[in-house]
């Protein structure tokens, strides 16, 4: 039962050196910003926002017409020596997603954080840009890794970006969030780091393609396996380790809750996917898969439930997160099963990535839509919020439209998603998950229409603190728009998600 | 062997004799200290492993900066609500038997060592001669795998940002709360008159050996900062402001210098990070200076912790 | 001559290593910090300098004898302020934080 | 038994007295300190894997002592963040505490 390898090129491709130019862009901007003491720091964070998503256009059309991943040596040191980028499908069209998000966000951002003059700016404005920008780098980091210890430092540099925006504010409950969340990250990636330990002391080599050759079911390899795995749920907040998400995403400010929400929690999950189909290929069991979704499976009934309990409307938000987080560990056991030739030509891999997209908008897009309405009202409890679908019209709209792809009603990538991911359930006769997806989706439909039904509830208006402009709201419609043009993706196994991978993969199910 | 064994058992009975101790020590201080001396063993348990590169950073941060930075946060903290959110007995019997669980798990897979042992040794030095080095640990650092080494430098510059990030709005852009405790003519500050020329020294000599020999910019600039700080707590100098243009130019001229030399690989080497040959070592060298100096500047500035006050003008 | 050198370095080894015994025993028998303080530098001085001078003898050449001798002094020194400030700690009121 | 499974015993034990610490004491300081432990823990058994890997006349694998210099910056950047947000928090609200009240604060 020996797994075959990802046979990948080992030399740098053409396009490789634009994976080299997604991770350097934001960083040049953070030492700019340090030296010029940030005088200029919105200006320079508008231009590589700008830049990286030219940057991220193109991977993703390399990738495209090349039809195979992109591959950077860096310094020419092949692994296991050296650090190896590559993009596959995946991680392009990843990537894609974070660039439109974040460029989305870095421009709401500016009625919040927006420098007037070329002034020294305000403590909160001055760090909001540098952590955006760190975050960035490090989410490319995280899609493009192929070194198990390069993708812990990508990992650190995630967490050292979002921690501080958690607590932006400065107040008291902001603070225990961040130092909360600090805590549950420090222990998720110190386990994370034993796990590496171990494997390179019984591998040789951190590589994941080259670990997908040599990692053998031993119990070597599932000690490290499952302490990587309970480190990198810690940071997903997976049920039960989500305890220190709701204050931290709920305690942000809107951009800032908007990129963790949406983008900072997805990171680790590329990273245990990569783990366990890619790194070590031979070691997803069917009850390990089992495990891993019937934890997905909690986190849907449990933050579903507890969504519907909350009075304040971000931190309704954020229990939803981890809901809809609970989705992507479905593609464990229903990717893994004999309905394909491989995981990645299955109906599932598709609509698990899909989820993962198609939330990534659609949260970004509530979190904003929230963002708005608490700075017109002055305040989130649901219960006072009654008539402002009247006075906010656009926002509330997008944020309905967010809505639907939460609860996967058409027309929206998260119908596709989850349809996709219920068909699978069915392929693979695991009936069991797809009850699960049904509730979660009722529930989710009770959370949204339980804002919606008190936003559209009243004829009369309410007297708004200030106005918003009208672009705000376009651009939020604009981000919730994105989550239901991915329903637009037609109804089976996506090709391009499966550009960079093996046409051959033994699982241990097999 | 016998002697060497008997050693190592009681350094490293010693050594969790202490680190139980930091763990339970019932109040902060003591475990503090008690912690300092645990980094210090630590180093020796390096030096035992043949890591003195580690050694040294261990020595420097375990038992050096790190313990001044929770000695610091265990002065300034007020009103120690101690022993009222005690974990109750069943809480901590699951939590040790969680504990005792994974350290099974570990010392099972430290027992189950491979037949022959997984090493990039040979191949670490044989490509070694490429970049004029002598050091394998620097070669690691600052050659095959130096893509991770200038991502570590952002993170330990964002942790930075991070921790300014908790000043007050009115003190943003201020000097830095470390407490400095200046007699005149105390004793402090005959120490911080007479040590860092020393310090210096030896912090440059560090980062000057380590292309060849263990040493390198990150122990040499946790010297530097050493030394600095101590000069600011005696206020030999006064603490400056976050927003001194000087400071900003040593926080990032380091890690500007390396992704600069990381840049031109693209031009010069084929390949980003990658160096000209013939011209690794000087490269190196370049890069391991400027950033021992930012290296210092960031450690230093993180121990003092976030603006509290803004200068006086 | 070989003989000489290493019985002259077990004799001051161990002589070295008797006062930091002795020391540490003071330390944890000793009532007070001031007391402690008193039994401490006698590991310091003594105990480092005997066995500084002790291993002398065995050094490869002069770089590696000035070496250690260097670390005895760095210890002298900071050994003598932080004894200094220790000192000056126990005369002011509250707890040693 | 050699020095180098002794001092990988050793590096386990660790993990489990720092994962103790962190789980089971409220202080937050303490909690921060218990990390280190935990930390140390890690990186020993790296120094251990890199022992074990000595070659080509080299004393240690210097791969993993490399990844444990990098570790070792990390974890010194965590701590000053974790003890920043300690200080302010302690400043803002006079706790030390990590309390276990629920953080959902659902309902109101």
């Amino acid at each position: 039962m020996v797994p075959d390898a990802i046979v990948l090129s080992d030399a740098t491709t053409a396009d490789g050196y634009l994976l080299v130019l997604a991770i350097i862009f934001p960083v040049i901007g953070i030492l700019l910003t340090l030296a010029f003491g940030g005088r200029y720091v919105e200006r320079i964070a508008l231009v590589l926002l700008l830049a990286g998503l030219v940057v991220a256009i193109a991977i993703f059309a390399a990738v495209l017409r090349d039809d195979q991943s992109l591959v950077y040596i860096v310094g020419n040191w092949k692994p296991p020596l050296g650090i190896a980028l590559r993009a596959d499908g995946v991680s392009a069209a990843m990537m894609l997603t974070i660039a439109v998000i974040i460029c989305a966000i870095g421009l709401y951002a500016r009625g919040e954080f927006g420098q007037s003059q070329a002034t020294v700016p305000t403590r909160a404005s001055y760090a909001f840009w540098v952590l955006l920008l760190a975050i960035w780098s490090g989410l490319n980091a995280m899609a493009v890794g192929a070194d198990l210890f390069n993708l812990y430092v990508a990992l650190e540099l995630l967490t050292f970006a979002a921690v501080p925006l958690v607590c932006l504010k400065g107040y008291e409950e902001t603070i225990k969030a961040a130092l909360r969340y600090m805590l549950f990250a420090l222990l998720g990636s110190v386990l994370y780091l034993l796990g590496i330990a171990l494997i390179y002391g019984a591998y040789g080599t951190l590589d994941i393609a080259l670990l997908s050759d040599r990692v053998r079911p031993e119990p070597i390899a599932w000690i490290a396996a499952a302490l990587m795995t309970a480190g990198l749920l810690a940071k997903t907040a997976l049920f039960p380790l989500h305890l220190w998400l709701p204050p931290a995403h709920a305690g942000a400010p809107p951009p800032g809750s908007a990129v963790l929400s949406a983008l900072v929690v997805k990171g680790s999950f590329i990273l245990i996917v990569r783990l366990w189909f890619d790194a070590m290929p031979g070691l997803l069991s069917f009850a390990a898969a089992q495990l891993l979704a019937a934890l997905g499976a909690g986190a849907i009934l449990f933050g579903s439930v507890l969504a519907l309990r909350q009075a304040r409307l971000k931190l309704l938000i954020a229990y939803s997160t981890i809901a809809q987080i609970g989705y992507l560990f479905f593609i464990f056991p229903l990717a893994s099963g004999d309905s394909a030739s491989t995981p990645w030509s299955s109906i599932a891999w598709t609509g698990g990535w899909l989820q993962l997209f198609s939330h990534a908008f659609a949260k970004a897009a509530m979190f904003m839509a929230a963002g708005l309405i608490a700075e017109a009202v002055g305040h989130d409890q649901i219960a006072d919020l009654r008539g402002i679908g009247r006075a906010l019209p656009v926002t509330i709209f997008a944020f309905g439209l967010a809505g639907l792809s939460l609860m996967g009603v058409p027309p929206s990538g998260g119908f596709v998603a989850k349809w996709m991911l219920l068909s699978a359930t069915v392929m693979e006769g695991q009936w069991w998950w797809a009850v699960v997806m049904l509730v979660g989706g009722l529930l989710a439909g009770g959370y949204v229409f339980m804002v919606l039904g008190k936003a559209l509830s009243s004829t009369t208006p309410p007297v708004l603190r200030v106005s918003i402009p009208r672009h705000s709201e376009v651009l939020v419609l604009a981000v919730a728009l994105c989550a239901v043009l991915l329903g637009l993706v037609p109804l089976q196994p996506s090709e391009f998600l499966t550009i960079g991978r093996p046409d051959i993969h033994t699982t241990a199910l097999q | 062997m016998t002697y060497d064994l008997a050693f190592d058992i009681s350094l490293a009975g010693l050594l969790l004799a202490i680190a139980l101790w930091t763990i339970v020590a019932r109040a902060i201080f003591p475990a503090i200290v008690l912690f300092m001396v645990y980094g210090l063993l630590l180093g020796i348990v390096w030096v035992r492993l043949s890591a003195v590169d580690v050694a040294l950073t261990e020595a420097a941060i375990g038992g050096g900066v790190t313990s001044m930075l929770l000695l610091g946060a265990a002065a300034r903290l007020q009103g120690k609500n101690v022993a009222s959110e005690q974990l109750g007995l069943p809480g901590r019997l699951a939590a040790a038997l969680l504990c005792i669980f994974v350290t099974a798990g570990l010392a099972y897979a430290v027992f189950l060592r491979p037949e022959v042992a997984a090493t990039l040794a040979p191949m670490a030095k044989e490509n070694l001669a490429e970049s004029g080095l002598g050091n394998p640990v620097a070669g690691v650092l600052f050659v095959y795998r130096a893509l991770d080494t200038l991502l570590e430098k952002v993170v330990l510059l964002l942790a930075l940002v991070g921790v300014w990030s908790l000043a007050k709005d009115e003190m943003w852009g201020g000097i830095p709360g470390l407490r400095v405790y200046a007699q005149p003519s105390g004793i402090l500050v005959y120490l911080a008159q007479v040590l860092p020329p020393i310090g210096i020294m030896v912090g440059i000599y560090m980062f000057w050996a380590g292309a060849n020999y263990p040493g390198g910019a990150f122990q040499g600039g946790t010297v530097l900062a050493a030394m600095w700080l101590l000069v600011m707590m005696a206020r030999l100098q006064d603490v400056p402001a976050t927003s001194a243009p000087w400071v900003r130019l040593c926080l990032v001229v380091g890690p500007v210098a390396f992704l600069a030399i990381g840049l031109s690989g693209f031009v010069f080497a084929g390949s980003f990070l990658g160096y000209p040959e013939g011209h690794a070592k000087p490269l190196i060298i370049i890069a391991e200076a400027t950033l021992t100096l930012s290296i210092g500047v960031t450690l230093a500035l993180l121990v003092a912790g976030p603006p509290e006050r803004m200068p006086q003008r | 001559m070989k003989i000489a050198i290493d019985i002259f370095t077990v004799a001051l080894v161990s002589a070295g290593a008797f006062f930091f015994m002795a020391g540490t025993v003071g330390l944890l028998r000793f009532p007070d910090t001031l007391t402690r303080l008193h039994a401490l530098t006698k590991v310091d001085n003594l105990g480092l300098g005997l066995i500084v001078a002790g291993l002398l003898p065995q050094a490869d050449g002069l770089l590696s004898a000035l070496k250690l001798i260097s670390v005895w002094i760095l210890v002298q020194l900071s050994g003598a302020i932080v004894s200094q400030l220790i000192a000056q700690a126990t005369q002011r009121p509250g707890p040693p934080t | 038994m050699t020095s180098g499974v002794l001092l990988g015993y050793c590096g386990a034990v660790l993990v489990g007295l720092g994962l103790f610490g962190l789980v089971t004491n409220p202080e937050i300081l303490r909690k921060i300190l218990a990390f280190n432990v935990l930390g140390n823990g890690v990186f020993l058994l790296f120094g251990v894997i890199a022992r074990r890997g000595a070659a080509a006349g080299l004393g240690a694998d210097p791969v993993p002592q490399a990844l444990v210099i990098t570790g070792i910056v990390v974890a010194f950047s965590a701590t000053a963040m974790a003890v920043g947000l300690l200080v302010r928090l302690n400043k803002v609200s006079g706790q030390t505490i990590m309390t276990s009240d629920d953080p959902t604060n659902s309902g109101k």
